[in-house]
């Protein structure tokens, strides 16, 4: 860090105080949009005014996993899949903290899937933030529970023959109590939602649609990540409160955007502390 | 004779299907009497794991109608459960909840121990029908384990749909984990009185939240392409006449 | 270090192993119990629940498998609280990936085993031996574990509280291999005051935010621990890691980072030990036994001295680290080892190997009934008399 | 039985490992994959579905690693050949299921391409350290055969026979390659069909009425049924007995569990595969087998230029462990010299067998990358010199520790 500090202040990065600037530069490809979520999230963290010290962000395995790396917090890189699982542990154990978990569709949806629709269920207080770029990009492009029909991967050479899952959906019909969806292009708007979700209690999702350039675009001739980038500006649309089961992404189909659950539930913990209070079933 | 599994039998009966064909993935322990008298391939697999085993036997065989019997599926099996609805696998899941109730209709229900509830007392139930619906599952109902008729008549309609099914039975107490047999009547009686048919609900609307009736009936039942039929069109589409649809011959095996 | 005294049940009461397990992990300050129910380990967690209401700050999580349930446990160590899980064969199978994970954060933890008859689903409520070598060997990659083996009602309690020192004085997952049989079994536990219990205090760092490295190694190979929420903003990761727990990709760092995970217990081998040695000295034979296996064990060797056999009993408390060099030094002075084992031979073949030839070595395999039957043992205590050389290999008998 | 031509991609290849082991399993009438992706495996998944149309197999990608391995064990109950693909964090999550399959003696195989661990580790770089884990992993006794080959053609090679052991001994058989070998190109020669054995599966024979899941003929191993030909097959992962029915805890019998220790022991023989150079009159053996034995051939030779007499012992199969040939060559040798990318695994079932009469020089390895043929050289060096037994393993302080520890990050004593 004293390296950073003895720069001129117009070298010092804005986020200096929530990015790992030892860190930087960081391993993300040209184009990807992981980098941006990440700003967006720190902006956020600044709007929220919250005690970054009682912050703690969780990743699992992945491009987007590496995220806790390079965010200044006290942050955790776990094992595949189990980021929530993770944090659940961190927020049940210590209810004054407050969790965000920051990892990719794979990781979440497809082996942490249990966790997430279990975390929904339990409305475990925490920010689960799921960055979407349709595919495996870590391990080299292969076919993910995000990958439209048809678009090809490494482990479909012959295009994906699975439908994808509508994260916005699956959160909503688990019992999330805020649901939002975002692409990269739209920081202004993301931020928000993470200021909101952030302030949110219980379980708060937010889907970051966003560019991988080296693999699934390259994959599926696509363009670079401006490419995408245009395409989100091109064919996306925002609608507040959309019933989440219209939510499905087809292959360069139209992306709807917005935030679409917003409502309250009692968190674990509080369920926890009156059931220890009131209880009679003896365990 | 356990009324669920004269549910299974009546149900396999009415498919039309021989029970030669079906096979019976289960973390439910069955007696094997009762296989025996069902007369279908029972496999007891690991805690969970119904469906991801059901998928396999499913895919190596195509001409396998696969029942995934499942008592863990919301709890280490849920992950199965939602991809499965996802690639519509074509798998009949009958779910046996046996979640302990605190409160149904506003009375307290009897207290069954709750060792091997799939939840903790205090936390809030899974929707089955209204997850395995939003993840894809073409088919869903629930019915407590007194509506012998309806479940079997879902079981037998289940068993034609092509893609993943769930059927979710509400049966009392633990004990199905020690071998489908005892009961806790007193309780099964208490389920059915306090259940209310509504077939066609919405099924965001028929979750047990312990102040209404337990809402039973056949909830959705749609039409979506099976996994094997999705991959054969897709591989046939680029691959033209290199390919032969997979299931036909199916390697040779008894397709 | 004193415990809560909120947490410490003093006292002699009638406890199953299970719920001795409970009252240990309680009186030894754990306040996170996370499981998924699994015979025969539930006890455990209807007790803690029940004495949650009174030791206020204990919390309880059933997770949706036990994948999750070890990992929330890890997150739970972190925030400062002393964590658990308890489970039984097929959960501890599945908590190999993030036993792993517990190994490389070094993150204080305690895993109760409750063994029952494998592979696959075994039998629920069969007590067996069958995991240790997986305790030891079941993640993938290279690290060395601690493990503790009770034989009683009392030893569980005491051996809880034994775990959770050793794992927070090395930084590393503690297993606690018990049987179906221990955790079912009714015995008298007497719970000392709360001043009468030592407990090995988390090694906390003291420097200022920002100076904090959660890896760097004390003089003694261990690191220290910072809670979450103090503003240390660290960071911890599975890869491979420098002291600023950073991944770093390469040779040079992976053996920095791997190597002490396996210095860390090998080189405390001495201090670790712990075995109970009962009339070794004039010894021929020695029977070495752990866990529910020592209640035969001990009937055999009392009817074999009353035959004038010259025997002694090794009774281990730990199990990994293995004794080695006790084992050795006896080796040269006896002429057979007996093992007896509710498996088909695990410890024994450790046995085997530390003996280098000096001895021969007798393995007991359990009989039908699913518990050692002392006669087995005598049988194999006959039997090995009659060997006139020692000879490669495990030796084994038909038993009673 | 020969393999199937449509299923064997004849000719000469330039490929890595992965890929010949994805080429292997369709040669040797593999019909069905369940894989998830993991560094560095996941290239065999990719080659294997590319290819799987033409021997109209499937490949699916699972939802995750316990997913993968349940529904493998699923396909080969419908009667096909099935495999799955994983490394170092998969295979821990696959362990509890893979119990199971043993349990239920389902004939599949694991493809572990190893890599750097514990945990995460290092994903992209070789590793040998899950091998004690491969034979103790899951809970509750049974026994494995496991491979460990040292080249792209030997991925090919062992994929098949993998098959063929699984098939003949109806057990899981795991391939415990590394990094290295996944990720190295060489040519591998695909042969003709009719040059490939394969080993069907035995099939039961009799009336459904008759067929027991789990009574075995004389050699240990019961025939197969499959699910859907009416045999009202009754299968259960708890223990059971020859007809497959759970016991009670009262009539407890360990029979079940026993055989599936015995069958593998007693044909121990037959399944173990060895390679040996000039260890007749060696003064010191070179234990080693994967990468490492690649690796040591160099060292070996560096010793002998020194006059050293030096053999080596390849283990191709680590499971089960040659006792037997440890034990003689200990009459003969000096000292066993082990190097393995781990910090001592085998070298300890080397120290056993060689019960005191040889000592056993560890030349370990972190992993993410292969040891220093110096090292082994001069592990070889010390073995001979170091006279008077040693009881116990010896771990040979290597170059790249010395680096490590005492000139780069050094530990404060």
């Amino acid at each position: 860090m004293e390296a950073v500090k003895t720069t001129a202040a117009h070298e010092i990065h804005p986020m200096e105080n929530v990015l790992r600037m030892d860190r930087i530069p960081h391993i993300w490809c040209p184009g990807c949009g992981i980098g941006i979520a990440v700003t967006a999230f720190a902006a956020a963290l600044e709007k929220a005014n919250i005690d970054l010290n009682k912050v703690a962000i969780v990743s699992g395995i992945g491009c987007t996993g590496r995220v806790a790396g390079y965010v200044k917090l006290d942050s955790f890189h776990t094992t595949h899949g189990r980021a929530i699982a993770f944090a659940t542990g961190i927020k049940v154990a210590s209810p004054d903290m407050k969790v965000v978990v920051f990892s990719g569709d794979g990781d979440l949806i497809a082996i942490g899937g249990n966790h997430f629709i279990h975390a929904a269920r339990r409305n475990i207080d925490m920010l689960v933030v799921c960055v979407n770029n349709f595919i495996y990009a870590m391990t080299g492009g292969q076919v993910a529970p995000t990958t439209p029909l048809a678009a090809y991967a490494t482990t479909c050479p012959f295009g994906c023959v699975e439908p994808p899952f509508n994260i916005p959906y699956l959160a909503d019909s688990s019992g999330a109590v805020y649901v939002a969806r975002w692409t990269a292009l739209h920081v202004r708007r993301l931020t928000n939602s993470f200021v909101e979700a952030l302030n949110k209690k219980g379980l708060s999702v937010v889907e970051v649609i966003s560019p991988c350039a080296q693999y699934y675009s390259r994959i599926n001739r696509l363009g670079d990540g401006l490419d995408m980038m245009r395409f989100y500006h091109d064919n996306s649309e925002i609608r507040h409160g959309e019933d989440t089961k219209n939510l499905d992404i087809g292959f360069q189909q139209k992306i709807i955007m917005g935030k679409f659950v917003d409502r309250e539930r009692p968190s674990y913990t509080d369920r926890y502390q009156d059931w220890l209070k009131q209880r009679k079933v003896g365990m | 004779m356990n009324p669920l599994v004269t549910a299974f039998k009546k149900g396999f009966e009415r498919s039309g299907i021989k029970p030669s064909r079906i096979s019976m993935p289960s973390d439910v322990l069955f007696e094997p009497e009762v296989v025996k008298d069902l007369g279908v391939d029972y496999f007891h697999v690991t805690r969970g794991r119904a469906i991801a085993f059901g998928t396999g036997l499913k895919l190596a065989n195509p001409a396998l109608r696969v029942v995934a019997v499942a008592g863990d599926l919301m709890t280490i099996g849920g992950n199965h459960f939602v991809h499965g609805g996802r690639r519509n696998m074509e798998v009949l899941v009958i779910c046996i909840n046996n979640y302990v109730y605190r409160k149904i209709a506003g009375k307290t229900a009897p207290l069954v121990t709750v060792k091997f509830s799939p939840y903790s007392t205090f936390e809030e139930p899974f929707n089955i029908p209204h997850l395995g619906n939003s993840c894809g599952a073409i088919y869903t109902a629930r019915w407590t384990a007194l509506h012998i008729e309806e479940l079997a008549e879902s079981i037998a309609h289940g068993l034609t749909k092509r893609g993943l099914a769930v059927i979710e039975v509400l049966v009392p107490g633990p004990d199905y984990y020690n071998g489908i047999g005892t009961w806790r009547d007193e309780l099964v009686k208490f389920y059915h009185e306090n259940s209310e048919k509504r077939d066609g609900e919405m099924p965001r609307n028929v979750g047990i939240t312990g102040e209404s009736k337990i809402i039973v009936g056949e909830f959705t039942d749609k039409e979506m392409p099976p996994f094997i039929d999705t991959y054969n069109k897709q591989l046939s589409a680029v691959l033209k006449d290199k390919f032969t649809p997979y299931g036909q011959t199916n390697g040779g095996q008894n397709g | 270090m004193k415990p809560d005294p909120k947490g410490v049940l003093t006292g002699s009461h009638q406890l199953t192993g299970n719920q001795a397990c409970a009252e240990g992990a309680l009186s030894a300050g754990c306040r996170f119990l996370g499981v998924y129910p699994v015979e025969p380990a539930i006890e455990v967690s209807e007790r803690f629940l029940e004495r949650a209401k009174a030791v206020d700050d204990a919390t309880f999580v059933q997770m949706e498998d036990e994948i999750s349930v070890l990992a929330a446990v890890l997150g739970a160590s972190w925030t400062g609280k002393k964590a658990m899980t308890v489970t039984s064969g097929d959960g501890l199978s599945l908590m190999m990936e993030h036993l792993g994970l517990g190994v490389m954060l070094e993150t204080p933890c305690v895993i109760v085993d409750v063994q029952r008859v494998g592979p696959g689903l075994g039998l629920p409520n069969r007590a067996a031996q069958g995991d240790i070598m997986q305790a030891r060997w079941g993640s993938h990659g290279d690290y060395e574990i601690v493990a503790l083996a009770p034989s009683s009602s009392q030893e569980m309690f005491d051996h809880m509280i034994g775990a959770f020192n050793i794992s927070e004085r090395f930084r590393v997952p503690v297993m606690v291999m018990a049987d179906a049989y221990l955790a079912q079994q009714k015995e008298t536990v007497v719970i000392p005051k709360p001043e009468a219990i030592e407990l090995y205090p988390r090694r906390y760092y003291e420097g200022k935010p920002g100076t904090y490295l959660p890896f760097k190694r004390d003089g003694d190979y261990i690191p220290r621990m910072v809670d979450i929420g103090q503003g240390y903003k660290f960071h911890v990761t599975g890869l491979t890691h420098d002291d600023r727990g950073y991944p770093v990709m390469n040779e040079e760092c992976q053996e920095y980072n791997v190597h002490p995970l396996v210095w860390k217990i090998r080189k405390y081998v001495d201090e670790l030990v712990d075995v109970e040695e009962n009339g070794i000295e004039d010894a021929e034979y020695v029977v070495i036994s752990y866990g529910t296996t020592t209640r035969a064990a001990n009937k055999a060797v009392e009817q074999a001295r009353s035959k004038g056999v010259k025997i002694g009993h090794l009774k281990l408390n730990i199990i990994w680290p293995f004794p080695e060099k006790r084992v050795s030094e006896i080796a040269k002075k006896i002429k057979a080892f007996i093992v007896p084992e509710i498996n088909f031979g695990q410890i024994v073949s450790e046995v085997e190997r530390v003996c280098y030839g000096k001895a021969n070595v007798v393995f007991v395999v359990h009989g039908d009934k699913g518990m050692e039957d002392p006669n087995d043992i005598l049988v194999a205590i006959e039997s090995v008399q009659k060997e006139t050389q020692i000879k490669d290999g495990v030796l084994e008998y038909q038993g009673a | 039985m020969n393999a199937n031509p449509r299923d064997v991609l004849s000719g000469t290849h330039y490929i890595d490992g992965d890929v010949a082991s994805g080429f292997g399993a369709l040669a040797a009438g593999c019909k069905f994959i369940a894989g998830y992706p993991i560094t560095p495996s996941t290239e065999a998944a990719e080659a294997f579905a590319r290819v799987a149309y033409k021997g109209n197999a499937m490949f699916i990608q699972m939802e995750d690693e316990l997913a993968s391995v349940s529904a493998v064990v699923g396909a080969v109950w419908s009667g096909v050949k099935s495999m799955t693909i994983t490394s170092g964090p998969g295979y821990s999550l696959m362990m509890e299921t893979f119990g199971f399959a043993a349990m239920l003696e389902t004939p599949m195989v694991l493809l572990n391409i190893q890599r750097g661990g514990p945990s995460t580790g290092v994903p992209t770089k070789t590793g040998q350290a899950d091998i004690m884990q491969s034979r103790w992993g899951s809970h509750g006794d049974y026994e494995i055969i496991a491979f460990a080959p040292e080249s792209p053609q030997e991925l090919f090679d062992y994929t098949v026979k993998a098959f063929n052991l699984a098939e003949r001994y109806r057990c899981p058989v795991m391939i415990m390659s590394d990094e290295c070998v996944g990720h190295m190109t060489e040519k591998v020669v695909i042969p003709a069909a009719d040059r490939i054995e394969i080993e069907p599966r035995r099939f039961f024979k009799g009336q459904p009425g008759q067929y027991s899941p789990f009574k075995p003929d004389d050699d240990l191993v019961p025939p197969m049924a499959k699910a859907g030909d009416g045999y009202n097959l009754y299968i259960s992962g708890r223990a059971h007995n020859d007809q497959g029915m759970p016991y009670t805890n009262e009539e407890f019998k360990l029979r079940c569990i026993r055989r599936l220790v015995d069958k593998i022991k007693k044909n121990k023989e037959k399944i173990i595969e060895l390679r040996e150079e000039n260890t007749k009159d060696a003064e010191v053996v070179v234990v080693a087998y994967g990468i490492s034995s690649r690796v040591a051939v160099r060292g070996i030779e560096l010793a002998r230029e020194k006059g050293i007499k030096v053999g080596q012992l390849r283990l191709v199969t680590i499971w089960p462990f040659p006792d037997e040939r440890i034990a003689e060559l200990s009459q003969t040798a000096k000292a066993f010299v082990v190097p393995e990318i781990n910090y001592g695994q085998i070298a300890f079932e080397v120290d056993r067998c060689a019960h005191g009469r040889s000592n056993v020089v560890l030349v370990p390895h972190g992993g993410a990358g292969v040891h220093n043929p110096d090292d082994i050289c001069d592990a070889i060096e010390y073995a001979v010199k170091h006279k008077e037994p040693l009881e116990g393993v010896h771990e040979y302080k290597t170059r790249l520790e010395r680096k490590v520890f005492e000139e780069k990050m050094r530990i404060a004593e």
